[in-house]
């Protein structure tokens, strides 16, 4: 009956964290939900923290842009990872990547961990990890379709870098293809008021 | 219910999305000076204004922005200009001159926090001047107050100001920017374009009260009360909306992103059963005295949520008048930058203050805040003599 | 083949401080600056030293992260250099 | 100095009946009344007139729409008939640009004296110049703030009077003056620059001529146009109001050189400005010994 | 003995603007404007004209007040005046 | 009692009594701009400065005027700045800034009416800045006020602000400057003179919270929080003082000089035998809350006079808390220059108002009122619609 | 260049040892850390060092006393070991000003940005030049604000790459740059006045210099002094850093010419700029040529 | 017992009522009294309104500035008086300038008339009207003494006005002598604390 869904991304600068979470907020915004989506990331220079919140419901959203709780969360590195996950809640689901995430993670959640870096860099796009842990995030928790996902990357890549579209779509595949969908994994929109 | 997509409908930014408004609202001129978090706002005005047959101007300056602006709005454009804090505390004498000139000025304050309370509400201007104030609390209202606040100004010939902060500029949301309707406003005979040079009817748009020889002259005295009294009227366009208040023996009042933290913790309150409420002003001036005295009725107790040392408490004081103790809950808190709101905008910091506040207890110190408290010398403990009999 | 190259001087780098802009490459007027493959701890590629430094100081005076210490030998050193 | 002897005062209430005609130029419709509260010998009024007769000779009149400074001359917003938009202390130019941005077809200018162009708002002007905005601004420059009691600007000159040197501005204590028309010059924005003096009658009828042009040149929207025109300001000089002129005359006068600074794509050095000077007063003063100013 | 003088041109005065600032007197190329014993209204005194103006217009050029309206005559006047 | 004369006692314009008073607490640099009524305050500081071995520069603006004091303070000399409501509006971003950079700047205020109360206690500024206000009723007490003005700056390293109004400046009276003394303060560790640059000790004066590397670090919302914690310390300096309160039925809260009508009015009315008071808060910020509260402890009713439309009356409304109603007794009012005070300071006007208040009257009309009053239009009669849901 | 054939990576981690000695310009001792939070490539780090070099070289380092700007080379506050008073956004001239007027024998500069000087604060820069304030201003030039990411600024030069220009400034929409030294050096108050550069080492140490003079200017009490520093900002300009030199070179320093434009007592022309600057270029390469840059 | 002593003085500009009354206040601060002193007069041009109030008392003044009754007045025009004449206390005394006050006063005060504009130009004085008027008012309500007046005088002149000194205390005694001190005009000091 849960009509809010929070998504918490996390990563360092470099690894496309922002974008990822803006092709998410873009998918769901084409899907007619509400969406709300706000990022955090240090200046210029790579290797900073970097931080996203994707809030989509199926209603006005009342929750604020920075969420005290969340109900999924994709972390690309550990590095800035310890004050998030207390905000998980009981039940909700993590993506790991697997690459660089390397310490355990405790909360009482369905934890997916997955090789993004590599099966990004075997669909040809090496810097396309979290273009595949959105694909596997739409597999698992259904908030978004695979085709929304993908018209969202085409509306959200600038028009100077339309030359890595395919790539970014073939990563969107393989993270959806790579998803273990039989684990249970908490689904979005059952029996909300869609 | 699923909202239809719309073809209007996209996740924008906020600035994005009061740009977008404000064109709408027929805004033809926007000059500005790059400030964070204010920067968006005119970039998007740069990007999307000439399309709309109008003009963005990167101004020199804050100071030059304003100027530039004024000469706009005296041509009878709908314009506006914007900055945040600092930016604008240098704009404060065109704003004030502003008022009693009676420019529809419409200014964009993406604020550092909400610290500006007291710079939007009461200036740094000088005189008896004020502006009306709106706060969205989230994106999708922006869309409405910016078009509101357009047409306020018209209405009264006075500035008003869209108070926006960090996260209002920088999330983004799925909006669809529409058209609001409002009533029609007589022409601006008042403008000027030259066409009355010459006629013995020309136009005098001027602070200072003068008019053409032989037209009716009010002179610096006669325009400062003839303001004064016109705010009066302005009072009436005081708006808030509340939640909870029936019976709520603790009520916060909040305004803007915060509202929105605010609201939601009471929500989660009114799930374990506390007997919470709250009240938002969307009007910072005319501060909704009546709605806030309203929202109160029941209360033991009134908290003032706000990120600054405490500044709407002030008007929640005077509007509570002595039925209730008022509290301040809030504090200063920003990120390590300085542009955002900081470790204390988060639900379960503002649910602990809110739940300490209805049980009676001290409010728990705002994160990181012990490190920096203040420790008086001794010579600063020791009184100040007297220095008159 | 090789050549003997005279090194008249030296520098250290602070390769942790580099940010990889490049300007001590293009700078140094012998050409003994190249980038390194490898990256530093934030990612960074960074200058490396090879024989025929003459001590000039024109990468010290270019680098915006004062990476650079320039020394001038007593007498110069000489490397064996495949040419 | 003529040697005709005086005779009797004559009738000057009542205008001379058929037999004559009103000379051009008269005091221009624009100006609603000759009651200000400028003081006795004040220059600003001239150059006022300069403007209103330069709007009326080129038809401009229902376009002018005029920014007003902060000083002495903004009594004028209520006394010239032309739609104003008053602007705080130093703001004109930035005023007039939105203005001039939003009614492109406007003649669009500003009016501020020295204090409230080259003191309190000095980076407008220099900034609208750069800008290139199509507008015209006038400076009347008298090297004072009058409206405050005289106080010393940045444009008064070393050695002149005024409230706060009242031995003469001294470089060593003050600082040296600021030559704004020269400035503005060297700015590739401005388009016409000229410094004008309302000193004498050559001087308005010279001026006058500069307020025209720099007006056809926001017309043909060649880009910024200026005209610095010295006026007497006998109150903040601390001089009687005679001596006026030619305290302006030896002060202001040698140190903001009169002439066309810039015109015609041509930036014009001091020395050419000043052989310029020469030739011009001799004509002028040829020309009213003549009898008559028209052309 | 008289001369006769020719006035060109006249004037009008509006003596009660004038500010009594005597601009005007030495700005008549014939100087046929002198100051007046009397005062106005205010306390100022002002120019009075004497025969022999020739309709220049310098006069009304240089009046703060506005006070001066310059006329040419078709045949000009002349007055008899003691020399 | 006669007063002796002394070597020193001399009639002077209070501008003049102010500008010495300064230089006697050690004032060394002045910067300012022409405005009226500020300009004798520059005037008499230009003429007297030189001889007391400081500099006083004619600002080529208000801004530059405050940047330059602002530098004279880094380096730990006693400087002040000052004008009136457009320059002081102007200067606003600078008097924020200068409360985070801790500086003991001293502000002269003369001003044009009491319209700018809010400028002067909460500012245009961005931020929770406060600086500690003096409002001097005479010139006599403003001799000793500016000397406590310096005193307190340095005290609490923080800007101090002189507000006077024309009548302040202009009044000439007999007054002997002498000085008053102050308990030791410590040395100016933090002030800048290049003596300690290369030693790794060097110094940093500024508002954004970072110190050298190697030293305690702040950061902006460190610095933020640490200046508002000290800001409850500063609130001690509050004063007051009242009349006739102890069995008041109604008492009037005034500052500045038109407070001093108000205590003539009210000694009339006692002497008619009516049970009228007063309270006049000496230091507008921090505002003498317990001064007001004890002062208003026996009142029916409580009256704020002040020349604006309503500015003071907020804080005594915030101060009685409900205990009594507040009601606002003052008005706009200028002379025709827009300069003085006009019309409405006026004792038998003052009185007048005040009987009405004790007597439940409506108010007089401010004198001249009734021709500017301003009269809406139809349109704006009308209800603006509701724009959110 | 050269064509030494390329050998071993040599250790550069160590300092060698006893046979060889530390070469001049060594990194001066007031840069407290290189850990500055500057983008890869900016050239400001290197005008500051320039500035160092300077007060180091000329034995002032115990009067030296900033009063700095608001830009990105505000993090420098806190890396020099340098008395600091940060000012607002364009106030350094005027709180320089006060601070010199009470510490006369410190030695007082200004650091500011294009963004900072040119536009904010244009009339600070100009009144303190024109009152002839001893003091040094410096100015960072790079044609944008860097640290709201970019924009142009008022001295952007025509075609310049900046976030709202990103096809390059134009005339027409933008209006023209401001030539702030050649502007200050109209300036009588300005008794010296030079513009360098850091895009390469010869023009470091050439602005080094230029910094130098302008310090002995002020022990001097001649008058102000200013250098404006033209510095690469890839990241505003959209551009790799390693770029960022030769795009300088072709735009701003195209337009900002380099070179003393005031010294002595003289203003230089453009043209006797351009040709001293052809001059110096060769003589720096061949003493670079010959192995150093020591006089 | 009345301790404090309004004086008010009116005239148009050019009457040195400004000068006046700052004569008057300088007499009476030399003489160890509390004095104040407001002045208001329109801008740089003749015939405007000036006005002026100086309060004389032997003990700290409560009196505001602009005082709404007053003890005395010197009138030298009668221009703006009438926003004057109701201000006057009963019992008090009114100075006259004949020689341009014209209309009557009915204000139940002692009623002084005197020729000033003439006495003053028999001491040689022409512009000296309001210094005959306040050495009147020295000799007719004993405020301040004639020395006191003259010393006053000589502090007020300003450095380049020196050579006018000596007519202005010629007007001072002129005035002086010509009061009627036999009216019983209201004295000052008498019965006060002095
Ligand atoms: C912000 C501000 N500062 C100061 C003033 C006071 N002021 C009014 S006019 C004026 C001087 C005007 O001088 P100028 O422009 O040279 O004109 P003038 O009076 O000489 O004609 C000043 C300083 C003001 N109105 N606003
Ligand atoms: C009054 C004010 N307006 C705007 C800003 C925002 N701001 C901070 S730095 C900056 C630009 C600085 O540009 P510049 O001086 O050229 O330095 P750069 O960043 O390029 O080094 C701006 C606009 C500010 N801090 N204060
Ligand atoms: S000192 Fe000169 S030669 Fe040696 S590496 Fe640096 S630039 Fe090259
Ligand atoms: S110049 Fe400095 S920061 Fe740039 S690559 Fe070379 S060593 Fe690294
Ligand atoms: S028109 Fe000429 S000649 Fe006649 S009075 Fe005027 S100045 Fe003299
Ligand atoms: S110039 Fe005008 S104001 Fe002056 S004296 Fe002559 S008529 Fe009078």
């Amino acid at each position: 009956m849960l009509a809010e869904y929070e998504l918490l991304l996390t990563g360092i600068g470099g690894q496309g964290v922002q974008l990822g979470a803006q092709v998410l907020a873009r998918a769901a915004t084409r899907e007619g939900r509400e969406v709300m989506f706000f990022g955090i990331y240090g200046g210029m220079m790579r290797g900073g923290n970097t931080d996203s919140t994707v809030v989509v419901a199926d209603a006005p959203i009342t929750a604020p842009p920075v969420v005290a709780r969340a109900w999924s969360a994709i972390a690309m590195h550990d590095e800035f990872w310890v004050p998030l996950e207390p905000k998980l809640r009981p039940g909700g689901i993590v993506l790991l990547n697997d690459s660089t995430f390397t310490t355990t993670v405790t909360a009482p959640v369905t934890v997916v961990r997955l090789p993004a870096t590599e099966l990004a860099a075997e669909a040809g796009n090496p810097m396309g990890g979290t273009m595949v842990m959105i694909g596997a995030y739409s597999a698992l928790t259904g908030l978004v379709t695979l085709d929304a996902l993908v018209e969202g990357m085409r509306e959200a890549i600038p028009s100077y870098r339309r030359q890595h579209i395919e790539a970014n779509e073939r990563a969107l595949h393989a993270g959806f293809a790579a998803a273990p969908t039989d684990i249970g994994a908490p689904r979005a929109w059952e029996g909300a008021l869609t | 219910m699923t909202t239809t997509t719309t073809p209007t409908r996209a996740l924008m930014e906020g600035s994005e999305a009061l740009v977008r408004a404000a064109i709408l609202a027929d805004c033809r001129f926007f000059a500005g000076y790059p400030m964070t978090p204010f920067t968006e706002v005119l970039e998007h005005f740069a990007a999307l204004l000439p399309d709309a047959g109008g003009v963005c101007i990167n101004a020199e300056s804050e100071i030059e922005a304003v100027g530039m602006a004024w000469g706009a709005v005296a041509t009878g454009a709908r314009a506006a200009t914007g900055s945040t804090g600092q930016g604008l505390a240098l704009m404060q004498e065109s704003f004030s001159e502003a008022t009693l000139a009676e420019l529809p000025l419409v200014i964009f304050n993406m604020s550092r926090s909400q610290g500006d309370y007291f710079q939007a509400t009461r200036g740094g201007g000088h005189g008896d001047y004020r502006h009306i104030v709106l706060a969205p609390q989230d994106v999708r209202e922006g869309v409405a107050l910016v078009q509101l606040a357009f047409h306020l100004a018209d209405k009264w010939r006075n500035p008003v100001m869209i108070y926006g902060d960090y996260l209002l500029a920088h999330t983004q949301e799925a909006v669809s920017v529409e058209r609001v309707e409002f009533p029609p406003l007589p022409e601006k005979e008042w403008a000027v374009d030259g066409s009355r040079s010459g006629t013995g009817r020309s136009r005098s748009v001027t602070p200072l009260g003068v008019t053409k020889v032989g037209q009716r002259h009010f002179g610096q005295e006669g325009k400062a009360q003839y303001i004064a009294t016109k705010m009066a009227y302005v009072e009436r366009e005081a708006r808030a909306e509340s939640g909870f208040c029936d019976d709520a023996e603790t009520v916060v009042v909040a305004f803007g992103s915060p509202a929105k933290f605010v609201k939601y913790a009471v929500a989660q309150l009114r799930d374990e059963g506390l007997r919470v409420g709250w009240v938002r002003p969307i009007t910072l001036w005319p501060f909704p005295v009546d709605a806030v005295r309203a929202a109160t009725r029941t209360a033991r107790i009134v908290g003032s949520f706000e990120i600054s040392s405490g500044q709407l408490v002030d008007d929640v004081r005077i509007a509570v008048a002595g039925a209730a103790p008022v509290e301040f809950i809030g504090g200063v808190s920003s990120d390590h930058s300085g542009f955002g709101l900081g470790r204390l905008l988060d639900v379960d910091e503002v649910r602990e203050r809110i739940r300490a506040l209805h049980e009676g207890r001290p409010q728990p110190p705002v994160p990181g805040y012990e490190e920096f408290t203040y420790e008086p010398a001794p010579h600063q403990l020791a009184p100040t003599p007297e220095v008159t009999p | 083949m090789t050549t003997v190259v005279k090194s008249r001087g030296t520098v250290t780098i602070d390769v942790e401080s580099c940010k990889g802009c490049e300007l001590c490459i293009p700078a140094c007027p012998p050409a003994v600056l190249t980038m390194s493959a490898p990256v530093n701890k934030r990612g960074y590629h960074y200058p490396e030293l090879h024989p025929g430094c003459t001590g000039c100081a024109a990468c010290l005076m270019v680098c915006p992260d004062y990476c650079f210490e320039v020394f001038r030998f007593q007498t110069p050193v000489e490397h064996e250099v495949p040419s | 100095m003529s040697t005709i002897p005086l005779g009797p005062v004559l009738d000057t209430a009542h205008a001379p009946g058929d037999g004559a005609r009103v000379v051009e130029p008269k005091t221009p419709a624009l100006l609603l009344t000759n009651h200000h509260h400028l003081c006795p010998g004040c220059g600003e009024p001239l150059a006022i007139r300069a403007i209103a007769e330069a709007i009326e000779d080129l038809g401009l009149v229902d376009t002018a729409v005029c920014a007003l400074g902060i000083g002495c001359y903004t009594s004028f917003g209520s006394t010239v008939d032309i739609d104003l938009v008053q602007c705080l202390h130093g703001r004109a130019p930035s005023v007039a640009t939105g203005v001039k941005r939003m009614l492109p077809d406007a003649t669009v200018f500003t009016l501020q004296g020295d204090g409230d162009m080259v003191n309190e708002g000095l980076q407008e002007v220099l900034h609208t110049a750069a800008r290139g905005e199509s507008l015209t601004a006038v400076l009347v420059n008298n090297g004072v703030f009058g409206e405050t009691g005289g106080h010393m600007t940045a444009t008064s000159v070393l050695g002149q009077r005024t409230k706060n040197t009242i031995e003469g501005r001294d470089a060593e204590y003050h600082g040296y003056p600021i030559l704004i028309g020269d400035l503005i010059a060297q700015l590739e924005g401005a388009a016409y620059v000229a410094r004008g003096s309302v000193h004498n009658a050559g001087a308005v009828a010279r001026t006058t001529k500069m307020v025209r042009r720099a007006f056809e040149t926001q017309r043909r929207r060649e880009g910024f146009s200026f005209v610095e025109i010295l006026t007497m300001c006998p109150t903040g000089w601390f001089i009687p109001t005679g001596e006026g002129p030619d305290y302006l005359a030896s002060t202001l006068g040698e140190v903001h050189i009169m002439g066309e600074l810039k015109a015609d794509g041509q930036i014009r050095t001091t020395e050419e400005l000043h052989a310029e000077n020469v030739r011009k007063a001799a004509e002028l003063e040829a020309q009213l010994a003549r009898g008559g100013l028209e052309d």
